[in-house]
């Protein structure tokens, strides 16, 4: 009990941390003093005590979809072992429900955004599904090859299972999954260098671009919701790099919790030190992820067989 | 009994001096029908006594068994039905006066003769009678397709005529092996003649004589039947023969020229057991194939059928080469059947249209819907779709086929009837529904009674979903007598 | 008078090879009649008459000879000129294939009848098998003149020859001509009406060309 | 067993024929025609639902003879979960008409703009509810045939009647064409199937199925045979790439429940066929389900593909018919793995997943095109471009054509995730077992091959079906043909409103469904041991949902709470600061599906017609791309020219001259005297 009291406390409170501590990494790397670490909390917090405006073109899909976008990421979270070994939902497939939730909360996003009429939304939304389209096989390949070594469909068994080297270090395919699952967040939470949340230059946009018309609570439930995605690749990333201590919530939510912030810290690391790629240059990069994991399953597959 | 067989072989002759005193065209076609229907019902009866007894002869040149009833009741039938399409067909005709008194003398006569001659092809025991018959049916039916005696009829008759006289001589050379062969080895030298004679001597005759014959008579017989390559004639003599005499000519003439063919396979198959096969089988797959190739781009609407005639004699000729002969038989009724629809609907059309090239006939559904509509349906029937009875004679030759491993020949097969199929298609659907550009057509019809549709129709259907014992029984009589059982 | 045989057969292959070769209508014709009288003595000299042959027999072959006669080398001929008189057409006719190519084709079909007739088993000891090869040729040699000749009428006589030789082929199989006869008459029969099929319908020589069902260049 | 069936088709085709006698009033004729197609799915579902859940199955002769052996019926597992689709559907699509020809004079449908100017008078549907009837009677054959004769026949009356139902507006050349490309299509897939079953017949002694299963397994070679005969031949009416040329011809020719009914059931009776026949040939070969996974990822990736770049809503749907037969093939192929590898659970849950897929694409994609059915009938167009801001005119087109767009794009928590979950289940745990077994085997390739393939058609699909939906309900009108849309009759809402419903219901709720496919499933697998019932491997999926319900209501209530008495300003879109957007400048579904296809570009040829701006003051510049199907355009159209003038080039020899004719007389003399005299051939 106590437990999933600490998984839903994580997944609503943390977060937006890590956006905190991105935006403070950026801002160092760039020689300025940077935003408080909360500044993401105080944003949110304005933006739910404002009111909105909405365009005449938009109908109740427009409404709905931060909010089910959202839900979907909760729901997602919850299959998701944050600070123990295992979820409050959890059973044999939830991975492949967890990758299938963030599809529908994209599939609303990108409805949403055509709901406004305006060619920019449009734009946005269809790249985002292009991308999206790639991003996917990569995540499912990269799962893949963890479940494969680990010979496991759900997230729980999967950590049991992971054969971990000596000095708790990962085995390759292990390490090659983690990439491409870092490649993947850095596409899923529209990150340089496939998008760059900063920019306002709409025709380069995508993931913004999309969002152009929310206000006020909207945009609220919308930031916590990118905010969420970013956590829940990285605690998935924390899993598979870090033999998890089973016995001690306690432990596993501080091992979590610096994990997750140090993930923080490489994306705004990789945010400021890499340019972001040309639009036709980000398919390249997303079909290079699944190739890269295809390789890491053939080697599972070879490894399987001595 | 033996008048009633007499006189089914005389009334059409009778008929034929009759009409020669008739004053008017209208009554000279009813008398077409009477005759015809008179000569139908004591064949009946006839072919019913030859099933109940194996064999019915009269005296020792005359004789009905199984196969030849078989093929009796087809002639009747058809002859019957195409007369009385045929008083529908010259109607415009008579109106206009093209179709004179002393025509519709010359058409009674030769019909009639025609008939007759070919009843006497069925029923003759004695091989040199059956093959006079054979060139009295050439002769008469080559003078009916040049009826009215315009250039390109009277060519394709004088083409019709000249072949069939040729492939008939051969046939004659085929006969008289066979006989003399037989008379090598028979007592008497005075019955070698006779079929019945024949199959008795057949297991004692020499191989090689026999099927010096059977090629002979191949080629004979075949160039009649139109067989691919020697079927040059059809297209041309189906294509310019009035109407009722097509129907006539593809619905049972050829099936004659096959059932004396058959008599030869009854003959050679004992001496050489599994040859025949291994020469028909190639014919009808050539024929097949040329037939469908030639569908492709044909657009003249009785050519097309002819065409298709020359498609399902192969089908027939395969059916014999497997050794299914029940389903040759079969197929030979579904064919007889359904071409004679076909070519009442195609005449009526062609009436109607002034034409006969299908790609100028345009949503014939709305303008001659009787004729429009059998004739689709009619061809559906022939390029074998269920549930009509073409599809299952053709699903049971395919099979016998599998059966005797002729998978090549099976494969060839279905796919020339499926190009055939295709290019069909095309066709009727074009002509069915394309919206007519120019004024509607105007050309005056023999209104076709429905029945001439229908009944056939309905039979080709029922056929498809049941097979009644009467019919099965026919036809495994008449197999089983080919099959030497 | 059997001996006979031999000799008249060689007589009709030697009229068979002159109708090749020649181009001219008139002399195939006359040559057919020539056929004709052969054909009609044939009979007597195949089925070997001697003094134990009934005098009904005889007299029969006799008949058969001289209705022979009368209709293959008398009235048929006769016909054939009247109608190239009438049509006034030229006495000449051209070949689809050269003649002297034609002579060879012809030899190798001589070759070929004859291999057929010694071919065939040798428990046919009844039949006259040189009768049977010089048929075989000459129904070829017909065959092929109706092939090879443009002119309706030389077709005629294309068919007229290779009648002739079913009629040897007969008389050469068979030991009694029940209805060969019968058969013979028909075809002549036949052959007339064709001519006068011709005369009565100034038949060019000229068909049309597989009628509308052309598709031609569209579709 | 059997009777309800029976009775439920005589109860059909007596409609039609009476729809047919009274064909003067289109009014009744449907009415008879509708009322007889519902009664008839209602028992059919009925009792094809007891049966699945009860179990069992009946084989009986019918009293009479075909012309070739006897007519056998009966029902198992197998046929009675197709008939439960096939009565479904078809129940549906026949109250979907009766709203949809019901009112002629008003609808624009029935003269759409694109139809010839000169008006069409209301057509007679006596006919179309005819062969609607014998349509759904004849699929029922299929699955009720117990020998090969009667199958075929069957077969053969499917195409048929589906051929008079797709030429329904005969009077246009191209639904003319599209009818007779489907029927040749079928036709030539129907030579195959005479092949196979005749193979059968060889093999078993008659053409009966009880007599082929009881000849036991054929032998490889004729067992292979049997099965690419089967994959050809079946795969043209199931539409798997390279031969699903028809589908996107006749589905959009066809009036819309038509179209509902082909792509809903009508192709998956080729899905039917490959599972009867494979049931016949005993063990499969490893290299069966790697082809056959090989098969589907194909068909499913270029289906979605070329899905994406249509501007015809129903071409558009024909296309994903293609995509989710490719589903139902990959999930055959782990079935066919699981066969083959002695893994019966991974046999099972490849099985189930195609079954159940099969049940979801006809629920979803019925509803879609009853969808699409509705917009044409309001709007008289079907082009994407001419289409937009549908959404707020005809509220409950949109929302049930939004759950059917989600489910076919495979997302939870609707059924069509259901049926791709157990086949991503079926697909790891082969994987994990060759793994640990079999090694680098090429099993374990293809069962890995499956999982990326499958998330990359959901994205696609996904992307599909946003451009879809965007374009047509969302935004403003882009032309006036939405001018006075409006929702459709309640006679055509109804079966969308049930369509949807039922995808929610399944994939809130999936074991329910699960248990109609057990038994099916089992029985393709055959084998003696028990499977572990399939409910267990998505007990948790309705928690799930019901979590991801509450969160949005939770969430829904905080945002009423913080938006209760705020103001909320409404202004236009904003332009990113350009003043004048007209509804034109709308994102186009080209323009929206362009950087998704860009990367396909090698699989996909779009031609481009277009002239471009030039010059400083550009006059009107115009862009067009179509996308081409690769086989029609660069196999199958060459092919069959080829073929034409080859065939007009044989011609030579029926010129009409006598003399030519006479040498082939001769020819033919003496080749058979040399050839065959001696015996040759012999």
């Amino acid at each position: 009990m106590i437990e999933y009291g600490v998984h839903v406390l994580l997944v609503v409170l943390f977060p937006l941390l890590m956006l905190g501590v991105i935006g403070r990494v950026k801002a160092l790397f760039a020689g300025r003093q940077g935003p408080r670490l909360l500044q993401p909390y105080f944003d949110v917090w304005k933006l739910l005590h404002k009111g909105a405006v909405y365009s005449t073109t938009t109908s109740w899909t427009f409404r709905a979809a931060p909010i089910v976008s959202l839900a979907t990421l909760l729901t997602a979270a919850l299959l998701l072992p944050l600070a123990s070994g295992s979820a409050p939902l959890a059973f044999s497939g939830d991975i492949i429900v967890f990758a299938y939730l963030l599809g529908l909360g994209r599939f609303v996003t990108m409805i949403a955004a055509l709901d406004t009429g305006s060619s920019f939304e449009g734009m946005g939304a269809s790249r985002e599904a292009a991308f999206a389209a790639l991003a996917e096989p990569a995540l499912l390949l990269a799962l893949a090859i963890v479940c494969v070594s680990a010979s496991a469909i759900s997230f729980h068994e999967v950590y049991a299972a992971l054969p971990w080297g000596s000095w708790g270090v990962p085995h390759p395919e292990i390490l090659v999954a983690v990439v491409v699952i870092f490649g993947v967040l850095l596409a899923e939470t529209s990150r340089v260098p496939v998008d760059d949340p900063a920019t306002h230059l709409e025709l380069t946009m995508i993931h913004e671009v999309m969002v152009l018309d929310h206000s006020g609570p909207d945009l609220a439930l919308i930031h916590c919701g990118s905010a969420l995605k970013l956590f829940l690749f990285a605690a998935l990333l924390v899993h598979l790099l870090v033999p998890f201590p089973t016995d001690s919530l306690w432990l596993g939510a501080l091992v979590l919790c610096t994990g997750a912030l140090s993930i923080a810290v490489l994306v705004g690391v990789v945010e400021s030190s890499m340019a972001r790629l040309r639009l036709v240059q980000v398919p390249q990069f997303l079909v290079g992820a699944s190739v890269l994991a295809a390789i890491g399953l053939l080697v599972v597959i070879v490894r399987g067989a001595q | 009994m033996t008048a009633i067989f007499i006189s089914m072989l005389a009334i059409p002759v009778l008929c034929a001096v009759l009409v020669l005193f008739v004053r008017e065209a209208r009554s000279i076609l009813r008398i077409c029908v009477w005759g015809s229907v008179a000569t139908a019902i004591l064949t009946v009866v006839c072919a019913q006594r030859a099933f109940s007894t194996s064999l019915f002869a009269i005296g020792r040149q005359l004789m009905f068994d199984s196969l030849s009833a078989y093929h009796a009741l087809l002639v009747v039938g058809v002859f019957s039905l195409s007369s009385v399409y045929a008083c529908a067909y010259f109607a415009p005709a008579i109106a206009d006066g093209s179709f004179d008194e002393e025509k519709a003398r010359g058409f009674g006569t030769l019909w009639f003769l025609f008939l007759g001659s070919m009843l006497l092809t069925v029923s003759s025991n004695n091989a040199g009678l059956m093959w006079v018959a054979m060139e009295a049916t050439t002769i008469t039916s080559a003078l009916l397709v040049c009826l009215d005696r315009d250039q390109p009829s009277v060519q394709a008759a004088w083409t019709y005529l000249l072949m069939c006289s040729v492939g008939i001589a051969l046939a004659l050379v085929g006969i008289l092996v066979a006989c003399a062969e037989a008379q090598g080895v028979s007592p008497d030298s005075s019955s070698i003649f006779l079929w019945t004679t024949l199959r008795e001597l057949a297991p004692q005759l020499s191989p090689g004589a026999a099927r010096l014959a059977f090629i002979f008579a191949l080629v004979g017989f075949g160039t009649k039947a139109g067989l691919a390559p020697m079927h040059g004639w059809l297209p041309e003599a189906h294509g310019h023969a009035p109407t009722p005499v097509s129907a006539v000519l593809s619905g049972v003439l050829l099936n004659c020229a096959l059932y004396c063919l058959s008599r030869f396979v009854l003959i050679v198959e004992p001496s050489n057991p599994g040859w025949t096969s291994h020469v028909l089988v190639p014919f009808g797959v050539l024929s097949v194939a040329v037939a469908a190739a030639f569908i492709v781009h044909e657009r003249d609407i009785k050519r097309l059928l002819a065409f298709s005639t020359v498609e399902h004699m192969g089908i027939i000729i395969l059916g014999f080469g497997f050794g299914a002969y029940g389903a040759a038989l079969f197929h030979t009724f579904n064919h007889s059947i359904c071409k004679m629809m076909s070519f009442f609907c195609s005449g009526a059309l062609v009436q109607r249209y002034r034409t006969r090239d299908m790609s100028k006939m345009h949503g014939t559904l709305g303008h001659e819907s009787v004729a429009g509509s059998g004739f689709l349906l009619g061809l559906f029937a022939l390029i074998g779709l269920p549930p009509f009875s073409i599809f299952m004679s053709e699903l049971w030759i395919a099979r016998a086929g599998i059966a005797e491993e002729h998978i090549v020949a099976v494969v060839a097969f279905l796919s020339a009837v499926a190009l055939a199929f295709i290019a069909t298609v095309l066709r009727a659907v074009e002509m069915t529904w394309a919206e007519a550009e120019g004024p509607a057509p105007d050309g005056s019809v023999g209104r076709i009674r429905l029945e001439l549709v229908a009944l056939p129709l309905a039979l080709l259907f029922l056929l498809g979903v049941w097979m009644p014992q009467p019919l099965s029984n026919m036809i495994a009589g008449a197999a089983s007598f080919i099959g030497g059982g | 008078m059997t001996g006979y045989a031999g000799t008249l057969l060689v007589v009709l292959l030697a009229l068979d090879l002159y109708m090749i070769s020649t181009s001219r209508l008139g002399a195939c014709i006359r040559a057919t009649a020539l056929q004709g009288v052969v054909l009609a003595v044939l009979p007597l000299a195949l089925t070997g008459i001697s003094s134990s042959t009934p005098t009904s027999e005889v007299l029969r072959l006799v008949a058969v000879a001289i209705a022979t006669l009368c209709v293959k080398s008398g009235f048929i001929p006769w016909l054939m000129f009247r109608t190239l008189r009438g049509r006034g057409e030229s006495r000449e006719f051209e070949p689809f294939v050269s003649l002297h190519l034609s002579q060879i084709v012809n030899g190798a079909l001589f070759g070929g009848a004859f291999w057929i007739a010694i071919s065939l088993p040798p428990a046919w000891a009844h039949i006259h098998t040189m009768g049977l090869g010089v048929g075989l040729a000459t129904l070829f040699v017909g065959l092929y003149m109706t092939i090879n000749r443009r002119k309706e009428i030389s077709q005629v006589l294309g068919f007229l020859v290779l009648e002739s030789g079913v009629m040897v082929i007969g008389w050469a199989l068979l030991r009694q001509p029940s209805f060969i006869i019968e058969v013979g008459a028909l075809l002549d029969v036949l052959v007339a009406a064709m001519v006068l099929g011709i005369l009565a319908t100034g038949l060019q020589a000229s068909p049309d060309e597989a009628g509308v069902g052309e598709e031609g260049a569209q579709a | 067993m059997i009777w309800p069936f029976a009775l439920a088709m005589a109860i059909q085709l007596a409609s039609g024929i009476a729809a047919l006698l009274f064909r003067r009033s289109n009014r009744v004729a449907l009415a008879i025609g509708s009322a007889g197609s519902f009664i008839a799915s209602l028992i059919g579902v009925t009792a094809a639902g007891q049966l699945l859940l009860s179990g069992g199955s009946a084989v009986a002769a019918m009293p009479w003879q075909l012309p070739v052996g006897e007519l056998l019926v009966g029902v198992d597992a197998l046929s009675a979960f197709f008939l439960l689709c096939i009565y479904l559907v078809s129940g549906l699509s026949a109250v979907y008409a009766a709203g949809y020809f019901g009112d002629p004079s008003d609808s624009k449908a029935v003269a759409p703009k694109a139809v010839a100017p000169k008006a069409v008078a209301p057509k007679a549907v006596a006919p179309m509810v005819f062969s609607f009837a014998l349509l759904v009677v004849s699929m029922a054959g299929i699955t009720l045939a117990r020998d090969g004769v009667l199958f075929l026949v069957a077969w053969e009356l499917m195409s048929i009647s589906g051929f008079f139902l797709v030429t329904f507006e005969h009077e246009r050349q191209e639904v003319r064409s599209a009818g007779t490309v489907y029927l040749i299509a079928s036709h030539v897939g129907v030579v195959l199937l005479l092949i196979l079953f005749m193979l059968l017949a060889q093999h078993g002694g008659g053409f009966s199925f009880a007599a082929i299963t009881a000849a036991g397994a054929p032998g490889p070679y004729l067992a292979n045979a049997c099965f690419i005969l089967a994959l050809v031949g079946f795969g043209t009416k199931a539409g798997f790439w390279s031969l699903h040329t028809w589908l996107p011809e006749a589905h959009p020719a066809a009036p819309s429940h038509i179209s509902a009914t082909m792509s809903g059931v009508m192709i998956k009776l080729g899905i039917y066929g490959v599972l009867r026949v494979l049931s016949f040939l005993g063990p499969p070969p490893l290299w069966w389900s790697v082809s056959v996974i090989g098969l589907g990822v194909v068909s499913g990736v270029l289906g979605v593909l070329h899905a994406l770049a249509q501007h015809d809503l129903k071409r558009l749907l024909a296309y994903h018919s293609v995509e989710n037969i490719g589903i139902i093939a990959i999930g055959i192929g782990v079935g066919l793995l699981g066969q083959s590898t002695g893994a019966p659970v991974v046999a099972l849950l490849g099985y189930a997943g195609a079954l159940l897929h099969t049940l979801n694409h006809g629920l979803f994609k019925g509803l879609l095109f009853h969808g699409a059915g509705s917009v044409l009938h309001a709007t008289g167009t079907k082009s994407l471009d001419e289409l937009g801001g549908l959404g707020r005119t005809m509220p409950i087109t949109a929302v049930t054509f939004l759950i059917g767009s989600a489910a076919i794009s495979g997302l939870p928590p609707l059924n069509g995730f259901i049926s791709e979950l157990l086949i991503y289940l079926g697909a790891f745990r082969g994987a994990a077992v060759l793994q640990s077994e079999a090694g680098q085997s090429p099993g374990t390739v293809a069962a890995l091959a499956v999982i990326p393939a499958l998330a990359l058609i959901g994205g696609l699909a996904a992307a599909c079906f946003v451009k879809a939906y965007g374009t047509i309900f969302l935004g403003h009108p882009r032309t006036a043909a939405c001018d006075g849309a409006a929702d459709p009759p309640p006679g055509m809402r109804l079966p969308m409103i049930i369509g949807a419903a039922l995808c929610v219901a399944i994939g809130i709720w999936p074991a329910a469904a699960l248990r109609l496919v057990e038994r099916p499933a089992s029985l393709i697998i055959g084998g003696a041991e028990p499977l572990p019932p399939l409910g267990q491997f998505v007990a948790a999926i309705p928690l799930v949902a019901l979590v991801l319900v509450a969160v949005v209501i939770g969430l829904i209530g905080l945002r009423y709470a913080l938006m209760r008495n705020r103001e909320v300003a409404v202004g236009p879109t904003w332009g990113c600061g350009y003043e004048a957007p007209s509804s034109r400048m709308q994102y186009t579904a080209a323009s929206f599906a362009e950087p998704v296809l860009e990367p396909f570009a090698v699989a996909l040829k779009r031609p481009v017609h277009a002239d471009l701006p030039k010059g400083y003051f550009p006059a009107a510049a115009n862009y067009e791309q179509h996308a081409v199907d690769v086989i029609a355009e660069y196999v199958l159209a060459p092919a069959s020219f080829g073929l034409l003038s080859a065939l007009r080039k044989i011609r030579v020899i029926q010129t009409g001259h006598m003399q030519l004719y006479l040498g082939f007389i001769l020819m033919t003399i003496v080749v058979l005297l040399v050839w065959y005299l001696p015996g040759g051939g012999g």
